[in-house]
């Protein structure tokens, strides 16, 4: 972690409505070093999402700094892979084509990425489903290849607003197993990633920092190290340090960290 | 050798007196004179005046009235030689309530297409018959409605040229329908007319000349055997329905068998008449400027073709 | 709004017409075109105060007719594309049926039409209905089907009849695609209450046309056509505003 | 489809034709219309096949215009709602001018503009697009807009350029809205053609009820008007065939 | 659990597509009591959300017998409470207006219900976001307003796909203990529950019976009667019953069951 890939500094949000504003952010100040995995938690409604947007530059903040890779923020940044909260499979097209969407609307060649798209199609345990229509998807499904998707160019800034929400435990290990693995965690060149969660195991289980935020508006209630060895396994999870670091961002999250 | 192009405007889609035009091309009368003729069909004679004044026609039928109207705003067109003689103007009724002298008409509705002659001159009609104008009250309809309009009584009566009766007749009846012939009640004035633009009579007064001259022919023929005219025409233009198209030709062929045609030769433009007619359209035809007689008409392209005996 | 905003908002249409305008004015001199077939931008100005009679009963008679025939399109349509949409048997039954009443031309019905419903006010305003109501027909069945199985199936856990479904799902879910139709109507209306007039009238614009141009008086007619786009250009800003205050989530363009 | 799915699929609508062919019979004999205004279902059957010339010159011409009529609506009138869909600019400043040029009746600058264009199959195609082109601008603007910010973000996370939005995900989203438009279209082309032909044609079904009509001749007129109707079916039918295989999630009524 | 309420016999379910038929259930077997919490879980795409749609007469199975209240199922079943997997709030109506729906279509008086949306919605922690667009809640609420939604008629069957599945650890557990009060654990009369989800704490910390699909096609893997007693407290997920009924499911749901 030597520079630092996201800088925010006193961000705030407030959503402007016919039926009065709703302050979603309130001065938010978090860094993400490259090659990082950071996970955030927070109570639903606490302005998760929002931030990725900020962060995403698809929604300009109403208060404070958003820079990434040194550079303001204004509009859509390249180069990121981008998991949003719901699915958001275009209907019309066939899961395959799709998970090749980013690449057509990059500019890239779609057919030259079409084995990537079924290995990660596979890797995501939806092999037979590439040509099968959105809707003949069952939620988790759905969830999965949109994870494919932001995967597909292979985009060293991850943002992922729980990907793993609607997926049962086990297919959510392996997932999350797959996610260190393509992240680089053994590898040399690592990506970052900015993971929103609201399973508190996930979180320590995957991240380097777990950032913890308060029930809107949202601000940084703890920023927390996870300080275990990687590459990270399935046992680490019985380990004493991990129940305590579960148990830190309990604390963290319920406010009785004091 | 190279033929002339000539495109004429007809006033209409197919009826009765466009025979002549078909004949003449069958019989080879243009041909013979150089030109290679197309007969173009138009929505009405402000159509066929448009046409021929912006060169997409070089010649054309409309109605003398229009083509006075039209002076004022600006065209250049004029009438180079006539089609009917005798006026064609009158209203159609039902005998259930007929219509059979002007005194009749007040208090009545009258149909009428806005560009019809009928209802243009009928203030002129009036006063010369001591009618008050004030007390008939027109309704527009689409020409296709007229007939309709008469035959199942949704109005007293329409305006329409006397040539249209069998087609009254089909509609309400042999014996129901009444007709007010204006040319019966003193009043007389051009109505169908062939034109030609400046442009035409200016470049091509060759061409213009034998095309009159081929189509007075055509009319001959017509005149003279109006069966045989007929055939002709249905050959030509397949649509056309014989049956009514005949007696509304016949009728169209008795309003050209005048003394004037007799004399002056088929289609003879009488000055007197024509300017006449000019002071009835300058009078009620609300123009922005007075139309001269002498710009209406031009008789010089004219050439005399004896009316069959 | 305030003056700034509708200047604002508005300046490139008013710049796109003075260009037109301009244009206009440009061809007609320096092509010399004959005024009865396109007088000037000059012409039809002074036509339109100095027409040698009174627009106003022709303006009020034609805008009632407009306004006439785009409320009837809009039930009748509203109605038969809900009863299209309803079952596939009606659909069956009905399309073909629509489809071929709106591609009779009018126009060439119009002696039937004319002894059918006669002349008047209220026949021009069928006419127009009838020329009108197909676009409100083909969106509302189309609107009313691009629904998505959830929804329905949430209507139909708690068990609500079909009429409800209607009403209270497809309905709302259908007026982006009604409310575009009834843009289009609006401006059908227009032109159908105008091709009525032409039929038969009295009175209203579509009658000061064919009158003026019987007798080539161009200006004229281009006065009332530009009286006729003004009551369209109205009716569709209506109509816009409406849609805008009703059904604020179906934003869509103006 | 097999013959039985047809009989099945179409039986009411067979049935209404008959039934309205039944009352039209009935009509015309109980009460005494005349056959000029109203002809009996066994003369316009017997003009069908003995008008006493060829149907198929105008068959084929009026088929022509329409199909052409229907494609440059469909062509220019997508652009054109793309157009305004694209970028509030456009929209404010076409927007105002399209409702002006689609409230123009057509039949009243007809003339004119047969007089500018000229005469023949292709002006009367471009009649035909002029009259049927709106409803696709302004579906295809509002179905453009009627996307989820979600899709856009979507679009926008992967740097897509503003023409790839439209392209791969507005444009797809918006085609139920589109295709229904082309229905709207498909039988305003057939009205816009005809009444091209009744401007001035030399040929064509409208030619043939603008020449019967002056000669009363309605039975035959009534059969072009069968022949008409035909062809908007079938056109209609074409434009709702190709939307199922094109477009088979936005499934719609027919 | 003297009456069953649900009675599915060797249900089967095999989608049709142009892209190739997919079986999602085979040969189900499954009763549930009146008044009885019955939990499914099963990995993702094993068939939960199709069975519940069956049960709620939603889509007709392709095989088997399906009966509720002892009727055969062929039509939506009246008097249920339904959770489904996505939101589907209506986006033109505010989230009240959403909530009141059933009523509304129900041919219930809207207006006298008022006050108990109003009050579910507190509960649900949406008391300001009455008058809201769905467009302007985050994730969890809407997923929140819908289960409100389904609470509103106060149905005496309750179907429930993942219902906090998009809600943070804390939250969730709050309406965990929400849903055991509205049910009628200490009350007397207890409505019937069918709860799909991915948690297996959750699952046995609520159920009666916690029921394992299989992978797809689902059939019945294994059904693990709860003997927690009830009501059941926080304190219970320390105790080692409670352990041990989540490692039943866990080993029947990884297939090691034997
Ligand atoms: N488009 C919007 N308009 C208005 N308010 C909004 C909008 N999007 C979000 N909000 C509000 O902002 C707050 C934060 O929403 P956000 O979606 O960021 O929460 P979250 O942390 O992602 O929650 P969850 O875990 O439930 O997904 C919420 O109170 C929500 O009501
Ligand atoms: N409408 C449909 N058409 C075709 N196939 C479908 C349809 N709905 C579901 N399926 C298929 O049925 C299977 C089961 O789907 P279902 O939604 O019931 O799974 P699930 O257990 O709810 O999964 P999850 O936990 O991911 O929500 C899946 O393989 C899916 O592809
Ligand atoms: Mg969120
Ligand atoms: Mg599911």
């Amino acid at each position: 972690m030597s520079t630092s890939l996201i800088d925010l500094q006193k961000v705030g949000m407030t959503y402007e409505a016919a039926s009065g504003p709703v302050e979603a952010l309130a001065d938010i100040s978090l860094r993400v070093g490259t090659g990082e995995f950071v996970s955030l938690v927070g109570p639903s409604g606490c302005g998760k999402s929002t931030l990725l947007r900020i962060i995403a530059g698809l929604r300009p903040a109403t208060k404070g700094m958003v820079e990434v890779t040194g550079e303001q923020v204004t509009r859509p940044i390249p180069d990121i892979g981008m998991v949003f909260q719901a699915p958001i499979l275009l209907k019309w097209r066939s899961i395959l084509r799709n998970v090749l969407l980013p690449a057509e609307l990059a500019g890239r060649d779609a057919g030259k990425l079409r084995d990537r798209a079924l290995a990660l199609l596979d890797m995501a345990g939806l092999g037979g489903f590439a040509e099968k229509l959105p809707r003949e998807l069952s939620g988790g499904m759905q969830q999965r290849a949109a994870l494919c998707r932001a995967l597909l160019l292979d985009p060293p800034l991850l943002l992922m607003d729980e990907p793993f929400g609607a997926l049962d435990a086990m297919t959510r290990d392996d997932m999350a197993l797959e996610l260190l693995r393509i992240w680089g965690e053994t590898s040399g060149a690592r990506k970052t990633v900015l993971f929103v969660t609201h399973s508190i195991a996930e979180a320590v289980f995957l991240s380097d920092r777990v950032v913890v935020i308060t029930p809107r508006p949202g601000r940084v209630a703890a920023d927390i190290a996870i300080d275990l060895p990687r590459p990270r396994t399935v046992e680490l999870r019985a380990s004493e340090a991990f129940g305590r670091l579960n148990f830190d961002v309990f604390r963290a999250l319920t406010g009785r960290a004091g | 050798s190279a033929q002339e192009k000539v495109t004429f405007a007809l006033n209409w889609f197919a009826v009765g007196d466009h025979a002549a035009y078909w004949v003449a091309l069958e019989k080879g009368y243009y041909k013979a004179k150089g030109l290679d003729v197309t007969l173009e069909n138009s929505k009405g004679s402000g159509d066929s005046i448009a046409k021929v004044d912006t060169g997409r026609a070089d010649a054309g039928l409309a109605d003398a009235a229009v083509v006075i109207a039209s002076r004022a705003r600006g065209t250049t067109v004029q009438v180079v030689g006539m089609v009917f003689d005798k006026t064609p103007m009158n209203f159609f009724s039902l005998t259930s309530k007929p219509l059979k002298t002007p005194k009749d008409l007040e208090g009545k509705t009258l149909g009428a297409p806005p560009g019809d002659s009928q209802r243009q001159m009928f203030p002129a009609f009036a006063k010369l018959n001591g009618v008050d104008a004030a007390k008939v009250s027109w309704v527009n309809i689409e020409p296709a409605a007229k007939i309709a309009a008469v035959a199942e009584k949704r109005m007293d009566g329409v305006g329409d040229y006397s040539t249209g009766l069998p087609l009254y007749e089909k509609a309400a009846g042999k014996g129901n329908v009444v007709m007010m012939n204006w040319a019966d009640f003193g009043f007389d004035m051009y109505s169908m007319s062939i034109i030609a633009s400046a442009k035409t009579m200016k470049e091509r007064p060759a061409v213009l000349k034998a095309f009159l001259e081929a189509s007075y022919m055509g009319w001959r023929d017509v005149i003279a055997d109006p069966k045989a005219a007929m055939e002709i025409f249905k050959k030509r233009v397949p649509e056309v329905d014989v049956e009514l198209m005949t007696p509304n030709m016949l009728l169209g062929i008795a309003l050209m068998k005048t003394e004037r045609y007799a004399k002056g030769g088929i289609g003879a433009i009488d000055e007197k008449k024509m300017c006449d007619s000019v002071e009835l359209v300058n009078t009620y035809m609300g123009l922005p400027q007075k139309v001269e007689c002498k710009d209406v008409f031009n008789a010089a392209f004219f050439t005399k073709v004896e009316m069959p005996k | 709004m305030t003056l700034s905003a509708l200047v604002g908002r508005y300046w490139p249409t008013a710049a796109l017409f003075a260009l037109l305008l301009a244009l206009w004015q440009l061809a007609v001199s320096a092509l010399e075109i004959r005024p009865y077939l396109l007088p000037s931008p000059a012409m039809v100005w002074n036509a339109l105060w100095q027409a040698g009679f009174s627009w106003w009963p022709h303006l009020w008679i034609t805008s009632l007719e407009i306004v006439g025939a785009f409320f009837m399109a809009a039930i009748v349509g509203v109605a038969l594309g809900t009863a299209v949409a309803w079952s596939p048997l009606v659909a069956n039954a009905l399309m073909p049926f629509l489809v071929f009443v709106n591609t009779l031309p009018k126009v060439a019905i119009a002696p039937l039409l004319l002894i059918w419903i006669g002349y008047g006010i209220l026949p021009t305003m069928v006419m127009g209905a009838l020329i009108g109501f197909f676009p409100v027909v083909i969106n509302t069945a189309v609107g009313l089907s691009q629904v998505e199985t959830d929804m329905l199936d949430l209507g139909r856990v708690f068990s609500a009849p079909k009429w409800k479904i209607f009403l209270k799902i497809r309905i709302p879910n259908a007026l982006p695609y009604i409310l575009s139709a009834l843009k289009i109507t609006a401006t059908a209306a227009v032109v159908g209450a105008i091709v009525g007039e032409f039929v038969a009238s009295q009175a209203g614009l579509g009658y000061v046309i064919a009158n003026t141009q019987s007798s080539m008086n161009t200006a004229v007619a281009f006065a009332s056509l530009i009286w006729i786009s003004a009551i369209g250009l109205a009716l569709y800003g209506v109509v816009v505003l409406a849609a805008r205050l009703w059904a604020p989530w179906a934003e869509g363009v103006e």
